[in-house]
């Protein structure tokens, strides 16, 4: 077998640098746009304002990223960041524990549900899309609930606003008063990336989204690597409980239906393949920036609401399709 | 050899599947140190009671027997305990990962808390490929891989388990002599060091070549064992297919007036295809030789509009054609039959009558585009009698099929649309020896009807059974036209199928 | 940046309320010659949107800005930091927990419900069964309007059950299918409120399709197809508010405070009732619109 | 990804006739259930009732499930659904054109909108999700924007509220007033079905969800399929957006946001696979019953809202196990 050509790949992808530059592109091209465009746009304060409003949907797009990269889907980081946020609320307000216990009560419901998830999806069969639709409604009524339909208030618990309002990197570096909750999603990404692409766990990721049948007959137990990315997944939709419940220092327990479609699609916009097998954490954070700069541009634009629609759609399409020619331009 | 060295021991097993009895009490059994041949016609159960051993399926009835210990495999990790490693006639491969990622899927070397060294484990994967003689980067993605190079990496995966017992479900179906070869002496080595090795394939020399015992079996049943060395091909072929077959041979037909059905000329796609140029008249059968990536399924390709091309004339009938798409190549006459069923040729999730349908819907719909069933059943009932297509019916979903009878039906997809030109990949893949006979007197009865064949294999004896011509390829460039026929030895084609660019041209038929 | 330019944060966009206000707002812009824009989140629930138009619209440097809270308190560190720049706030259709806005032009929600359940109990004749189907559980005038109803029905006319609260978001087609339900469950019920236009419609469409009799339909605010049904005897009254007015207030002080001038803590931008008998009377014919 | 012959020993989805009585068990346990809880549930009046409510979602799941056959996703089918009642409104009301007209303007409005979908997804390759998330909100706004955010009424229109409240079958059978907009939902779902089934393009609904590339390379032009696919889907939601118009006598601009989740969830829980290739109106048209009956009839127990939510979730991941469970029953 020596006479084995070098590989000539003629239609292999582009490399994943690459391809991670190019979506980088269509950022830019936006920001240089506004810039331009608004003369209010560059400003520090502004950018910042973009960043705190990537916070939430690039927490929960992490944890979609997850989930999608297994070949699945996750409707219920919306409703799930609710039910963890009013989690908090109860432990710290109504049951006046202090703050770490109400941190970890968030993240740990947020983990158990996604456990629950992950069996209903592995254990059980049931199509992703049917169980986390499910747990969507069940988490949206449970967090009404558990509340009593009033949001929860986090006036008794000081810290508590600190955790996505208060600034580390201010304390700092005074002129960049970057807030915890765009450092918490920045740290956030870094670590899942590093475990989507050099931890068992992320190896079995791909490796399932990509075909499960065949890593299944290759001994692993698929159903409780499942279950356990569902419960991260999980756990970090907590944490977007958290900044939200923070950013509003009030668990508002109607918050987040609609949210999952915002998730997703900053996923999908990073690149990430809904069949599953394929997809970075570095490209969800480009979809949900790309999602926050444009509405944010669109805005300081006064650009009237109904246009604004318009245009995201476009622009949606548009950066995906430009990202797809290059990638295609840079394979050939 | 003593009953307590048996390393397995398969008695009375069965197995029902929804409308099919896969297996009725078949047998089996394996001793360390040789190599177990397993014959049987397309869906006869080889592949079923392997599984059955790898513990991907439950038996019926019926009981396993791994060194004289009963045995429940339960699942592939109980399997992989008792030291059972199987080869599967589907690739099972990943796509989405790289070919060191899927070796060790389930046992990647780590460090602390589930961190992966990745460095090991591309090292470990280097290893297994320089005991193998071959040369793939363990790094790269499995879809960049040619299925070839993708059942290389899985043959790495069953070796990489050190396992007592190896099951190869037809390893050899997208490889080519050479690579045979190299596999062969990998057997050769895990024999000596007393692996049992159970080996299925349809190519028959094979058989001879790399087996210690045969058994065969037929419709699910236990047929006999006989010893390999000892038994005629003829005899073995008759156990499996339950008669004698009459053996296939070129009748070379005068051509000269024949008219040019297709002519290629100046065909480029990048590196992989460089100024190819032949013709093939009516009633003629071109065979296309060549090592694996050479570059003739890319050549097909991109006659058949699959794939752009860079440059390159074709002419149909005497007449350019623009081909821009399947859908031109088709309107033109040209039928292709891909050599990768899974991925280019069946909607496995689909019947049998709408996959034999695909090509043909308009045939078979009124102008409203209302379906006529009835007819598609009778077309599709007619196939798969003409075929033999193992089937329960013309409503069995196609990815219940074995893999053989799967092969069968793209074959009669292009049947049924009835082209002028036919391209066949690889036709062969996978087929037992009854259904080869069939195919190769269904091509020639085609030629003889006037269409023009054009059969790209990789297995020689196939290609010089059948072809009038052989075109040799080597690294993107046609090397050498040869005539069919007795006077062309395997020799001079594996001449031209080696003959890198620079080296002086070989005499053009 | 030559015109005054006061960005209004609502508490929603598409609904028929909120574009009466964004009328007002623009009607006062035409006349003040300022310069106005208006938006807000799709839903009520979306209590972070809102966060994110506030800061952009901040971004933008406003003279004053006009916001409509969805919660009382979640944008008090964004008023803030309008308050250190020196951007007046004032706040419409419902207040804030916080002494930075300059006015609140706003709508007694509580006091305008009970005035609908008044009405319903004179016209169910003080007994019977009634059920409320409200647009939203969570948001400040869904359950303003909601317990303004149920408490004044509670303290005031004893013989009067309310059988049944459910919540359509507003959407007619659901509130549509909740009051079918409703009448299924409860034939004998008398009066249903609609607690805003989208629900008061859904009411009105399930009387409509179940070709109900006799049942006592009463609304909130305005639009076309409320007005039609109250022509038309389907529905006997509405609660109306004064969107038109409130935007136009909301700008109109926004514009004061930029001058400095003092206002008063709350503008009231009223309700009435109206019905079959006084809607083309001048002064109510003024507060409702299309 | 394929899956490999050894998938799924054990689940091998029963017949198709087997499928759909197998389906409607769910269907029927909801209906038994709330007969004995609720006295008031089994009147004609209220099964009137439930069939109208599944008009609207039933179409837009018809809609849906061709698309999703094909292994794509729609998500714009809500708001094409107001785009196309809001073009109804525009030639009637605004222009004040005749009846024929509006109700062929707002289907041809539709098929366009989905000849769009079609183009961006089968020419320039832009994902299912993206392209039609896109068209999501193009037509949102322009909703908006054509109707100047207004409601627009069709009172100068007498016979348009006949579209979907008037009762052909009431004329015939007057103890069964079942209202057109029923009547046009189950014609619908037979015509489509037929199509599905019995007509070539049906047939490469089937094949493109199955092998998308086996289909191209069997000569076929997959892309004018893919797209005439998407405009029969288009045209669809425009008899949806018909139905809603005439049943609320208006083309409300801001509705159809989130009425895509209520489509695909029927469209799942009728069996129809996200991966493409398999599906049945027939099973979309129980699992929009399912949704249906269920609302209703914990509205008619008048339980609270919050537990609706909660129940409804629960029940859909209950619907869907049951359904599993029987089908590998009877598989095995
Ligand atoms: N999961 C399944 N469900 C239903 N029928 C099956 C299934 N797997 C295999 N069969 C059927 O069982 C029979 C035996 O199939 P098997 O794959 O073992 O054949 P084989 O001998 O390996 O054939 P080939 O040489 O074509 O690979 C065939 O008729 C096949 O259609
Ligand atoms: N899907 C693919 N992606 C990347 N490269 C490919 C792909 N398919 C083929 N190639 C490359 O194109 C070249 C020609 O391959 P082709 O499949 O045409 O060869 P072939 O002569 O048909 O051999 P065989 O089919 O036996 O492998 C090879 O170098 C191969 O690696
Ligand atoms: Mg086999
Ligand atoms: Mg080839």
């Amino acid at each position: 077998m020596t006479t084995l050509p070098a590989a000539t790949p003629a239609r292999k992808p582009a490399s994943g640098a690459q391809q991670k530059l190019l979506a980088f592109a269509s950022l830019i091209a936006l920001l240089v746009f506004f810039s331009v465009a608004s003369p209010n746009f560059l400003q520090t304060s502004n950018m910042l304002a973009i960043l705190q409003a990537t916070s939430v949907n690039g927490v929960l797009a992490i944890a979609a990223t997850l989930v999608i990269i297994t070949g699945g889907i996750d409707l219920s980081v919306g409703t799930l960041m609710t039910f963890c946020a009013v989690m908090a609320g109860v432990i710290l307000t109504n049951a006046g524990m202090p703050l770490p216990l109400g941190v970890l009560g968030a993240i740990a419901a947020g983990a158990v549900c996604g456990t629950i998830s992950g069996t209903l999806v592995a254990k059980m069969k049931i199509p992703p899309f049917i169980a986390t639709l499910g747990m969507m409604l069940i988490l949206k009524g449970l967090s009404l609930i558990i509340s009593g339909t009033k949001p929860i208030y986090f006036n008794d618990t000081p810290g508590f606003s600190e955790i996505s309002t208060g600034s580390l990197i201010g304390r700092i570096i005074p002129s960049v008063p970057v807030p915890n909750g765009v450092l918490i999603l920045f740290v956030l990404a870094l670590v899942i990336g590093y475990v989507l692409n050099r931890t068992v766990l992320g190896r079995y990721c791909f490796a399932l989204g990509s075909n499960e049948e065949a890593v299944r007959l290759s001994g692993v137990n698929t159903d409780a690597w499942k279950i356990a990315i569902y419960a991260l997944a999980g756990s970090i939709c907590g944490i977007a409980g958290l900044i939200i419940a923070s950013r509003l220092n009030s668990a508002q327990p109607a918050l987040g239906l609609g949210y999952e479609l915002d998730a997703i699609a900053a996923v999908v916009i990073g690149g990430t393949s809904l069949a599953g097998g394929r997809g970075s954490i570095l490209g969800t954070m480009i979809g949900a920036l790309i999602m926050a700069v444009l509405l944010n541009g669109l805005r300081v634009m006064s650009v009237a609401q109904e246009w604004q629609t318009v245009v995201t759609g476009g622009i949606i399409i548009a950066a995906v399709y430009a990202d797809m020619l290059r990638r295609r331009r840079a394979a050939s | 050899m003593t009953p307590a060295a048996t390393l397995v021991r398969m008695t009375g097993i069965d197995k029902h599947f929804p409308g099919v009895h896969a297996l009725r009490s078949a047998q089996f059994d394996l001793h360390p140190g040789e190599v177990h041949a397993l014959m049987g016609e397309n869906g006869a159960g080889k592949s079923t009671l392997m599984k059955v051993l790898s513990g991907i399926y439950q038996p019926d009835g019926g009981t396993v027997e791994v060194s004289g210990e009963p045995a429940t495999i339960n699942g592939p990790r109980a399997a992989q305990a008792l030291g059972i490693g199987i080869i599967h006639q589907e690739l099972a491969l990943m796509n989405d990962l790289t070919v060191a990622q899927n070796i060790f899927i389930g046992r990647e070397p780590r460090r602390s808390f589930g961190r992966l060294d990745e460095a090991k484990l591309n090292a470990d994967a280097q290893t297994i490929f320089a005991q193998m003689k071959v040369r793939i980067d363990p790094r790269a993605e499995v879809r960049t891989l040619s299925v070839a190079r993708q059942q290389m990496v899985e043959i790495a995966k069953a070796l990489s388990f050190r396992s007592r017992i190896l099951i190869m479900d037809e390893p050899t179906a997208a490889l080519n002599d050479a690579e045979t070869n190299e596999l062969f002496a990998i057997i050769r080595g895990l024999k000596a060091e007393g692996v049992g090795i159970v080996y299925i394939s349809h190519k028959m020399d094979e058989i001879r070549r790399i087996s210690d015992r045969v058994t065969i079996m037929r419709d699910g049943a236990y047929v006999g064992t006989v010893s390999a060395a000892d038994t005629p091909i003829e005899t073995i072929i008759s156990m499996m297919v339950g008669r004698a077959l009459e053996s296939v041979h070129v009748d070379i037909p005068d051509l000269t007036s024949a008219p040019v059905a297709l002519e290629v000329r100046g065909l480029n796609r990048g590196r992989i295809i460089r100024d190819v140029g032949f013709s093939v008249k009516q009633g003629e059968i071109l065979g296309f030789a060549g090592l694996m990536g050479a570059g003739r399924t890319e050549v097909a390709r991109a006659i058949f509009g699959a794939d752009p091309r860079d440059s390159g004339e074709i002419i149909v009938h005497g007449k350019p054609a623009t081909i821009r798409s399947p859908q031109d190549a088709v309107a033109a006459g040209i039928g292709y039959l891909s050599e990768d069923r899974k991925h280019f040729g069946l909607a496995l999730g689909l019947d049998v009558r709408a996959n034999v349908g695909m090509t043909s819907l308009a045939r078979f719909s009124n102008a409203m585009g209302v379906l006529d069933e009835a007819a598609l059943q009778k077309t599709a009932q007619d196939y798969i009698a003409q075929l033999a297509i193992r089937t329960p019916s013309d409503r069995q979903e196609v990815r219940l099929l074995s893999g053989g009878n799967q092969q069968k039906i793209v074959i009669a997809k292009w049947l049924l649309r009835n082209c002028d030109i036919l391209i066949f990949d690889e036709p062969t893949r996978g087929i037992d020896v009854g259904a080869k006979a069939e195919i190769y007197r269904l091509m020639q009865a085609l030629a003889a009807d006037g269409k023009a064949i054009i059969v790209i294999s990789s297995e020689l004896p196939e290609v010089l059974r059948l072809s009038h011509r052989i075109a040799v390829m080597c690294e993107g460039r046609l090397t050498g036209i040869l005539p069919g026929g007795p006077g062309t030895r395997q020799e001079d084609i594996m001449r031209l199928a080696t003959q890198k660019h620079g080296a002086p041209e070989e005499a053009l038929a | 940046q030559d015109k005054i330019y006061i960005p209004l944060v609502s508490k929603g966009f598409q609904h028929q309320f909120w574009q009466a206000v964004k009328a007002g707002a623009d009607q006062a812009a035409a006349e003040f010659g300022v310069e106005v824009t208006f938006e807000g989140p799709d839903t009520e629930a979306q209590v972070d949107k809102q966060m994110d138009m506030l800061s952009a619209a901040l971004a933008k440097k406003p003279a004053a800005l006009g916001f409509a809270a969805l919660d009382s308190q979640a944008a008090t560190p964004l008023l803030r930091q309008a308050q250190e720049a020196g951007i007046p706030v004032i706040a419409f259709d419902s207040g804030v927990d916080s002494d930075i806005p300059a006015t609140t032009v706003t709508t007694n929600n509580l006091a305008a419900a009970a005035l609908a359940a008044d009405k319903m109990a004179e016209l169910i004749g003080g007994a019977g069964k009634v059920a409320l189907v409200v647009h939203d559980q969570t948001s400040r005038t869904g359950i303003d309007r909601r317990d303004g109803f149920v408490n004044r029905m509670a303290e005031a006319y004893p013989d009067i059950e309310i059988v049944d609260i459910q919540y359509g978001g507003g959407d007619q087609l659901m509130s549509t299918e909740i009051t079918k339900a409703m009448l299924t469950a409860h034939p004998d019920m008398k009066g249903v409120f609609g607690a805003n236009e989208g629900s008061a419609l859904g009411v009105i469409n399930a009387v409509r399709e179940t070709n109900t009799q006799g049942l006592v339909v009463i609304g909130y605010d305005s639009g076309a197809a409320q007005k039609a049904a109250i022509k038309e005897g389907l529905m006997a009254g509405a609660i109306t508010q004064s969107p038109v007015g409130m935007g136009y207030e909301t700008v109109k002080a926004a514009i004061a405070a930029t001058k400095g001038e003092t206002l008063p803590t709350t503008i009231d931008s009223g309700f009435a009732w109206y019905d079959a008998t006084n809607m083309d009377a001048p002064e109510i014919a003024a507060v409702l619109y299309d």
